[in-house]
């Protein structure tokens, strides 16, 4: 298989993590589609090698490989265990329109990968990466409950880096890296904000949110 | 190696303050470590030291403005903090709006929070590369907001969590938007030559694909722009100024927003380089003009005196915008802006802490009285009140007089119409819940304390104020020279 | 020199006979054989010679009234002239200072009306000052009417240069402006239809009313001005109406003294044959006067 | 130069000194001695600037973005310094017995701090030959009063009074900035100089534009109806030695800039002419009549202030329009009546806040219905006031009639030179001016009349007494320099000339020097003087034969004649109401007066069962800014919906702006 099929195929599973991740209602399938996606996307940067295999490369793929496939996954398991809530996840838009836009979404970003015209080698990915990132957004938008928020930002994440590995794969590895760190950081930081919810709330629906408004 | 001290030098602080269980040191080192920084800036922002790393630590006039900015502000703050932290204790204690008990975060982690936010801000001031850049914006995001829930009840809870949300998104936009920028310069081809180092960008800025540019530069603004808060991206802004601490507020609006907007200025900067501009500058207009009239709307008819300060600064952040968009003079006068706005915003936060630790209301309809209850306090208010609005003998005044004159140097009348009717309905706007705190006979029971108003209390918006007034009525030759290089940078001439 | 002297020194003698003409007119045409034609003489020199009962209530401002308000009317005397004689002093623009002398008796006037604290004067003050305040634009319209027509911007100046022979070429305007003087003279001088003094209710009184509490020697003053005042718009009003100046002095005193009979007469007339008007009615009456004196403005070709 | 900038340093400094020497008595006096002294300084400095060959100038660089310090005392500015120094001092010496009372009680630091900033202020204002600077002075001057109107802030008339004002203030600045920004761009610099120049053939088609900004800008200042709203509220809460500065000298910084931008205009059309006649009659008969509504002293003295600056721009339209129809002789008149009319009006009107200041001093408040009878308790100040009431409705031998006699006789030639279609803007000059000099008698003989005559309606007034020393002697100053004024009007005629020479070049600068005049202003004035005051001598006279008549004779003290009603009382004395009743019928329409009526019932009427009320609203401030501020208000509430709280939403807001942007960026726009 040459590389750019190679990439093709990469890029099917994780649009179908996508339509799953729409069409899931519970929030453990949640964590582990997205683990799952991050764990693919995490090795992609080794499909886009041109060359011989380099530091670089390699390094940049365990990190986010064991921080996308093992440590996300367990600090959100971790924080939903803590938190005792119903796995059930409350959407504002229902799931068969959630899927819909989800393709309509995939849609857009073909547009606009030929809008801006990229290469055939890496339309694709970058149309799924780019779908990914939607995904993420649109998650963040219809769901109710902080955790999902949580998971649509790491969704959203996923794509962006995806679309690092597609367009521009050259930046130094020290920055690459504290990228990651930070979207550790977030996602550490939102566990123990979703904890305090918890706390404060008894239940970690956003629409209890309502007490700052004009 | 200055710009390497200055940078971590508030992380190792940070994690000093972290350890640091007691009190008072707690807060001698947060003075120090302020002092120091500020110190430290000064010799950056005018030693004009040497790059580090290839290029990824660079200050250049624009990144030294807003270093001093922050640095200035972040001192003020730290005196502010000191009678502040030693009022706020930690045990449980009676929410005065809804009756509810809550507890204050411990002070070590407060102080820690502060120092990383600084020097997160630090960072993204002296680097010259975009993705540090977007590491360093999207650390304050993470650093901030535990200091949003420094008071640990449900509203503050709110907000922060609103805050991490909204500016996450953002921020993972303004990633994209970085990779693309990246792209750009490839033509969209996966370019290991791609760089995000400012200065290869914009010595290749003549060949970039501007299509891809473009897009990358609605994702930067869009980004960027939920972090500067600019309509509509702005929601976050109001919850968390005015449910964090009134020092955090200040910095928020005075340092972060400035932070963010130099993510935009940079790529600004990109587009100028690449002849671009002026698909830039419609952006820039409608984002600010909208910015301004939702101020507007918001601030008119506001009761809760802090969110009429945080939609003060989603107006002045449009302000900003819309001087970027006009470009030419106005690029100055948005350099002024910038550090007027900073000064005297923050000024107002600390103030509006005093009234609120006073009245213990943050309702511009209970809080009655300023002058006579807190003099000085109340004074200051009201000058603040003027000198945000634009009044002379005020800094604000001669920004918004130089962008004025270049939207109708530029023939803009219909843009200067709206800009100038905008700005006065805010001043109305702003007037009414201001003199009614200022004014009139105090709330009952209300007094500054026995040895009347706290120094510390009101020492550092005393000093801001005089910066707001020494901006308005003399502008140093070395700070206009400063800010003459700032503009020239920003819009790329 | 004797010319200026006698448009001066006439009226000061001869304005109380005036008076006694409207007041043997209107006795005619009640069939009474009326007052001697000299009464108000005799009336002013009894005033002059009492003593006075005066307000507690009233200050200073009270006392001022009638003096300031005979001495304004002496000095506005000195712009009219009389018949074909010239005014004593005469400059351009004097019909501004003119009105406002007579202005500025009415101001006091008024203030020694209010200084009494009776309604009724407070009722007549209020009164008079409105009609004046309308009449004044009108007169002012009339005026300026007649400087278009003659080019010249002083009183004299203005009357002199219009006799009963230009009324061959610009009778619309004269007529008009006429009418206009007339209609202001009654309300200056607070004639029916405007104001009746002789009526016996103090509410329907105007001018009367105001003086209710003055006497002696201030009644007596005020009199005088009275009379003096009719004589000045007499002399305005009738001046259109008047042949040239002949030159020779005696000639022009009586043509002019002729004209102020006249026009006292006129006004005797139409105190028998009217009543007063409405109080409500009196405003569009003076508007109807300021019409008759815009419309000759416009006539007037420039 | 050195002169006025010494003026300037005291006045700086006695402010300082004032702020920092605290509450009580110690800033009382520093702050108004060192501000008088600072206002003698600055007269020396006006005057002798007035006679100077050239006009001193001073520039020095200032490091603000297009700024500079820029001051040149031309005729014009000379002229108007006299106002805001004469009464600056007298305010001063006026104030400090006026709040000799509240030291300790309120920040007399702060007070006196403001009050000298704001002279301050308007001296720099009227020299300003910057753009920047001059606005930056116009703010400080406007921003100044504020401050002191809110000496009593915790009353909440005052408050919202000081609002409005400062709305007033601030928006109307709006205009100016606009305005000197689009001169500066086609001036090509801020400089007054530049700007002078450059008209006519570089504004083009910029002069309407220009021409409305600048009058909605300065027109506000000013208080030209509609755009006067807040004068009726300012002055009535101000204390009355602010209001008589605020009256006397700093609405005439508006008049002040009118003039100053129509000489950067340069020669204008006749439109502009007639739309500030029309402007100027309007503003004088709307603001009397609406005064003649009022119960309160200062509020109907602000109205009078109203219509003052209604003579003001008639003239002005009147003497523009002469030029622009050709007759500049005409135009002198004008333009120097209205110079004359500016400095007569500030002595007046300053003298007659004073008098309503120890009103409200003596007696606690100044409605009219409730006052009477202090004629006897306070006669200097009785005195004082009805023959400056007089004076300022224009009768001579008062100073206020020489100015409006040149407005007339300017009216006048225009009236009989023109041609019809121009005449008969002339002639609803004159007519206007005479109306309005009419309503000016009824209104101030209504004011002076039912509170200084008759008997005391109320126990306060019943206790009244004169001011204090140091209030009369201001009193006495402004009275003098009045009286002074009317004496020497022919002179101040000569002293005024070449600013309105300054005036008149700007609108016909092809013009010689000094144009001939059918009528020699001079000599008119001398004619006036002379006649005028041989009448008040004539009076004198003829009280000397008065008194000597009855010298010999019984005067007997009785009561008013009572028509033999038995039991008079002080509350049936005629009210200020029903004295101006007759006029506000005449135009209720217009007027919008409100009147609730209970009339007496049956034969024998309960006491207190009838009731009459009656209101004057202020038209333009109820039927347009007060709902145009509640419609905005309501616009405001309904966005506020788009900030519900719901973090989704928010999170919407954020796509949608990226994909329309993107859309537009990408889709169309490419």
């Amino acid at each position: 298989m040459d590389m750019i099929s190679l990439a093709h195929t990469a890029v099917v599973p994780v649009i179908l993590a996508n339509l799953a991740l729409l069409a899931s209602s519970r929030l453990v399938t949640c964590i582990r589609l997205v683990a799952l996606q991050g764990a693919v996307i995490s090795v992609t940067p080794l499909i886009f090698e041109t060359g011989p295999l380099s530091v670089h490369t390699a390094v940049l793929c365990a990190v986010a490989l064991s921080l996308k496939g093992l440590v996300f996954p367990w600090l959100l398991h971790r924080t939903l265990r803590r938190v005792v809530v119903r796995h059930e996840i409350e959407p504002y838009l229902g799931y068969p329109l959630s899927i819909l836009l989800g393709i309509l979404g995939l849609l857009a970003s073909l547009w606009l990968a030929a809008r801006l015209g990229v290469p055939e080698a890496s339309s694709r990915s970058f149309a799924a990466a780019f779908a990914t990132i939607l995904t993420g957004l649109l998650l963040i938008v219809t769901r109710k409950k902080a955790f999902t928020q949580v998971m649509g930002y790491l969704a959203a994440e996923n794509g962006i880096f995806l679309l690092t590995a597609v367009l521009a794969p050259g930046g130094p590895l020290f920055i690459e890296l504290t990228i990651l760190l930070d979207v550790f950081v977030a996602v550490f930081v939102m566990g123990i904000a979703i904890h305090h919810i918890n706390r404060q709330f008894d239940s970690i629906d956003t629409d209890r949110f309502c007490s700052l408004k004009d | 190696m200055l710009l390497a001290i200055l940078v971590i030098l508030p992380f190792l602080l940070g994690g000093a303050a972290f350890l640091c269980r007691s009190g008072p040191s707690g807060r001698g080192l947060l003075v120090t470590g302020a002092g120091a920084h500020l110190i430290l800036s000064v010799a950056a922002v005018f030693g004009r030291p040497d790059a580090l790393f290839g290029g990824i630590l660079l200050l250049d006039a624009l990144g030294g403005l807003f270093l001093l900015l922050t640095s200035i502000l972040f001192a003020a703050a730290a005196v502010y903090a000191v009678g502040y932290l030693s009022r706020e204790h930690t045990d449980e204690r009676r929410d005065f709006q809804e009756g509810a008990f809550f507890s204050n975060a411990p002070q070590n982690v407060f102080i820690a929070c502060l120092f990383f936010f600084l020097g997160s801000m630090t960072l993204v001031t002296a680097t010259h590369h975009l993705g540090l850049l977007w590491v360093g914006i999207e650390a304050t995001t993470l650093a901030s907001a535990p200091l949003i829930y420094f008071h640990r009840h449900h509203r503050s809870l709110e907000a922060a969590w609103k805050y991490l949300v909204i500016c996450s998104v953002g921020i993972a936009l303004a990633l994209v938007g970085n990779i693309l920028l990246a792209a750009a310069g490839g033509s969209g081809a996966p370019d290991t030559e791609s760089s995000l180092y400012l200065g290869d960008l914009l010595a290749r800025a003549k060949a970039m694909n501007p299509v891809w540019f473009k897009a990358a530069f609605v994702f930067l603004m869009v980004g960027y722009g939920t972090k500067m808060g600019l309509a509509p991206m702005h929601t976050w802004l109001p919850d968390a100024h005015s449910e964090s601490p009134s020092l955090v507020s200040a910095l928020l609006s005075g340092a972060l927003l400035n932070c963010a907007f130099l993510g935009i200025l940079r790529a600004h900067q990109i587009g100028a380089a690449a002849g671009l501009a002026d698909f830039c500058s419609p952006i820039f207009i409608g984002l600010g003009l909208l910015s301004m009239a939702t101020a507007a709307a918001f601030i008119i008819g506001q009761g809760d005196f802090k969110r009429i300060l945080a939609y003060s600064s989603v107006e002045h952040m449009g302000i900003l915008s819309l001087a970027m968009g006009l470009g030419g003079t106005a690029a100055f006068g948005a350099m002024l802006q910038a550090a007027a706005h900073s000064v005297t915003k923050a000024m107002l936060f600390l103030l509006a802490g005093n009234i609120l630790t006073a009245f213990h209301t943050k309702s511009s309809h209970d809080a009655r009285g300023v002058i006579r209850a807190l003099p000085v306090t109340g004074i200051l208010w009201v000058a603040g009140f003027l000198a945000i609005t634009g009044s002379p003998p005020f800094g604000i005044f001669l920004s918004e007089l130089t962008i004025l004159k270049a939207a109708l140097d530029a023939g803009h009348f219909v843009l200067a119409a709206a800009y100038l009717g905008l700005l006065g309905l805010i001043f109305c706007g702003m007037a009414v819940p201001v003199l009614r705190m200022a004014q009139g006979p105090p709330t009952p029971h209300i007094a500054p304390g026995p040895r009347g108003e706290d120094p510390l209390s009101v020492g550092p918006p005393l000093l801001l104020g005089g910066l707001s007034l020494l901006l308005g009525l003399f502008v140093p030759s070395f700070f206009n020279d400063l800010l003459t290089r700032a503009a020239a940078l920003a819009s790329g001439m | 020199m004797t010319a200026r002297a006698l448009s001066v020194l006439v009226p000061l003698l001869a304005a109380p006979l005036a008076f006694g003409v409207i007041h043997r007119i209107k006795a005619r045409f009640a069939g009474r054989q009326g007052k001697p034609l000299t009464q108000i003489y005799r009336d002013i020199r009894k005033c002059l010679g009492k003593g006075a009962t005066i307000s507690r209530t009233t200050t200073w401002l009270f006392r001022a009234g009638p003096t300031i308000n005979l001495a304004v009317t002496l000095t506005a005397l000195l712009f009219v002239p009389l018949g074909g004689l010239p005014a004593a002093v005469s400059f351009p623009g004097d019909i501004f200072v003119f009105a406002y002398l007579l202005a500025m008796g009415r101001f006091f006037t008024i203030m020694a009306a209010l200084d009494t604290g009776s309604s009724f004067e407070g009722m007549g003050a209020s009164r008079e000052a409105v009609y004046s305040c309308l009449a004044e634009p009108m007169l002012f319209l009339a005026l300026l009417a007649l400087a278009r027509h003659s080019g010249d911007l002083s009183l004299a100046g203005m009357l002199s240069a219009v006799s009963a022979g230009s009324w061959l070429t610009g009778a619309p305007i004269l007529a008009l402006v006429t009418v206009a003087l007339f209609l202001i003279l009654l309300a200056e001088n607070c004639r029916v239809p405007f104001d009746d003094p002789t009526t016996h209710l103090e509410l329907t009184m105007i001018h009367e009313v105001m003086v209710l509490d003055h006497g002696g020697p201030d009644l007596g003053f005020i009199e005088y001005a009275r009379t003096l005042k009719l004589w000045i718009f007499a002399a305005i009003a009738t001046s259109l109406l008047l042949p040239a100046a002949s030159g020779s002095l005696a000639f022009d005193a009586l043509w002019g003294v002729a004209g102020i009979f006249a026009a006292a007469a006129a006004v005797g007339v139409t105190e028998s044959v009217m009543a007063r008007l409405r109080l409500t009615r009196v405003p569009p009456l003076l508007a109807a006067a300021g019409a008759f004196a815009a419309l000759a403005l416009i006539l007037v070709e420039g | 130069m050195s002169l006025y900038l010494t003026a300037l340093f005291v006045l700086l400094a006695s402010a300082l000194a004032a702020l920092a020497s605290g509450r009580g008595r110690a800033a009382n006096l520093l702050g108004p001695f060192g501000c008088i002294l600072g206002c003698l300084l600055g007269i020396l400095a006006a005057v002798s600037a007035l006679f100077s060959p050239a006009p001193p100038v001073l520039r020095l660089p200032w490091s603000v973005p297009y700024g500079a310090i820029s001051l040149n005392i031309d005729p014009l500015s000379a002229l108007f310094l006299l106002p805001a120094f004469i009464l600056g001092a007298a305010a001063a010496l006026y104030g400090r017995g006026y709040l000799s009372g509240l030291a300790g009680k309120r920040h007399l630091g702060a007070h006196w701090f403001f009050f000298c900033l704001m002279v301050l202020g308007m001296s720099l204002t009227v020299c300003a030959a910057n753009a920047v600077f001059f606005l930056v002075s116009w703010e400080i001057m406007s921003l100044a009063p504020f401050f002191l109107i809110c000496l009593h802030h915790e009353e909440d008339r005052v408050r919202s009074a000081a609002r409005t004002y400062l709305f007033a203030a601030h928006l109307g600045t709006a205009f100016l900035m606009a305005f000197f920004l689009i001169l500066g761009h086609l001036a090509g610099s801020m400089e007054f100089s530049a700007m002078a120049a450059v008209a006519p053939a570089g504004l083009g088609p910029f002069v309407p534009a220009l021409f409305f900004l600048a009058l909605a800008g300065f027109g506000v200042k000013a208080g030209i109806v509609p755009l006067h709203v807040w004068l009726p509220e300012a002055h009535p809460a101000a204390p009355s030695h602010v209001s008589a500065f605020m009256s006397g000298a700093l609405i005439k910084a508006g008049v002040y800039g009118v003039l100053r931008s129509l000489t950067f205009l340069g020669p204008l059309a006749p439109w502009i002419g007639q739309t500030l006649l029309a402007l100027g009659i309007l503003t004088g008969i709307l603001g009397l009549l609406a005064g003649l509504g009022q119960g309160e002293l200062k509020r109907f003295l602000a109205f009078s202030s109203i219509e003052n600056m209604g003579i003001i721009f008639l003239a002005l339209g009147l003497g523009v329009l002469s030029c622009a129809t050709g007759h500049p002789g005409a135009a002198l008149l004008a333009f120097s009546g209205l110079l004359l009319h500016v400095v007569n009006h500030a002595l007046l009107k300053g003298l007659l806040f004073f008098g309503a200041g120890s009103v409200l001093h003596a007696v606690g408040h100044g409605y009219m219905e409730r006052l009477g009878g202090l004629s006897k308790r306070m006669p200097f100040t009785a005195a004082a006031c009805v023959l400056a009431g007089a004076a300022i409705s224009g009768l001579p031998p008062g100073n206020a009639f020489f100015g409006e006699l040149l407005i007339y006789v300017g009216g006048g030639l225009a009236a009989m030179d023109m041609p019809l279609t121009d005449a008969v803007w002339a002639w609803s000059g004159v007519a206007g001016l005479a109306f309005i000099g009419g309503l000016s008698v009824i209104g101030f003989t209504r004011a002076m009349g039912i509170v200084f005559s008759g008997e005391p309606r109320s126990a306060d007034a019943a206790k009244a007494h004169d001011p204090a020393p140091s209030m009369r002697a201001a009193m006495w100053l402004l009275g003098m320099l009045a009286l002074g004024a009317a004496l020497a009007a022919p002179f101040l005629f000569t002293a005024m000339l070449p600013a309105a020479r300054l005036l008149l070049a700007g609108q016909s600068p092809a013009l010689p020097v000094l144009p001939k005049v059918a009528v020699n202003p001079e000599t008119l004035l001398t004619a006036a003087v002379c006649i005028a005051f041989g009448a008040a001598a004539l009076a004198l006279a003829l009280a000397f034969v008065r008194n000597r008549l009855l010298s010999g004779r019984s005067v007997r003290s009785h009561g008013t004649w009572d028509c033999g009603y038995i039991k008079p009382a002080p509350r049936m004395q005629y009210t200020a109401s029903s004295y101006a009743e007759p006029m506000t019928v005449l135009f209720r329409r217009l007027l919008g007066e409100k009147r609730r009526f209970t009339p007496p019932d049956g034969l024998f009427p309960a006491t207190g069962a009838s009731r009459f009320a009656s209101k004057t609203p202020d038209r333009v401030m109820d039927g347009l800014f007060v709902p145009l501020f509640a419609a905005v208000g309501a616009a405001c509430d309904a966005v506020k919906r788009f900030q519900h709280g719901n973090l989704n939403l928010y999170i919407l807001y954020l796509l949608a702006t990226l994909v329309i942007l993107l859309a537009a960026a990408l889709g169309f726009a490419a």
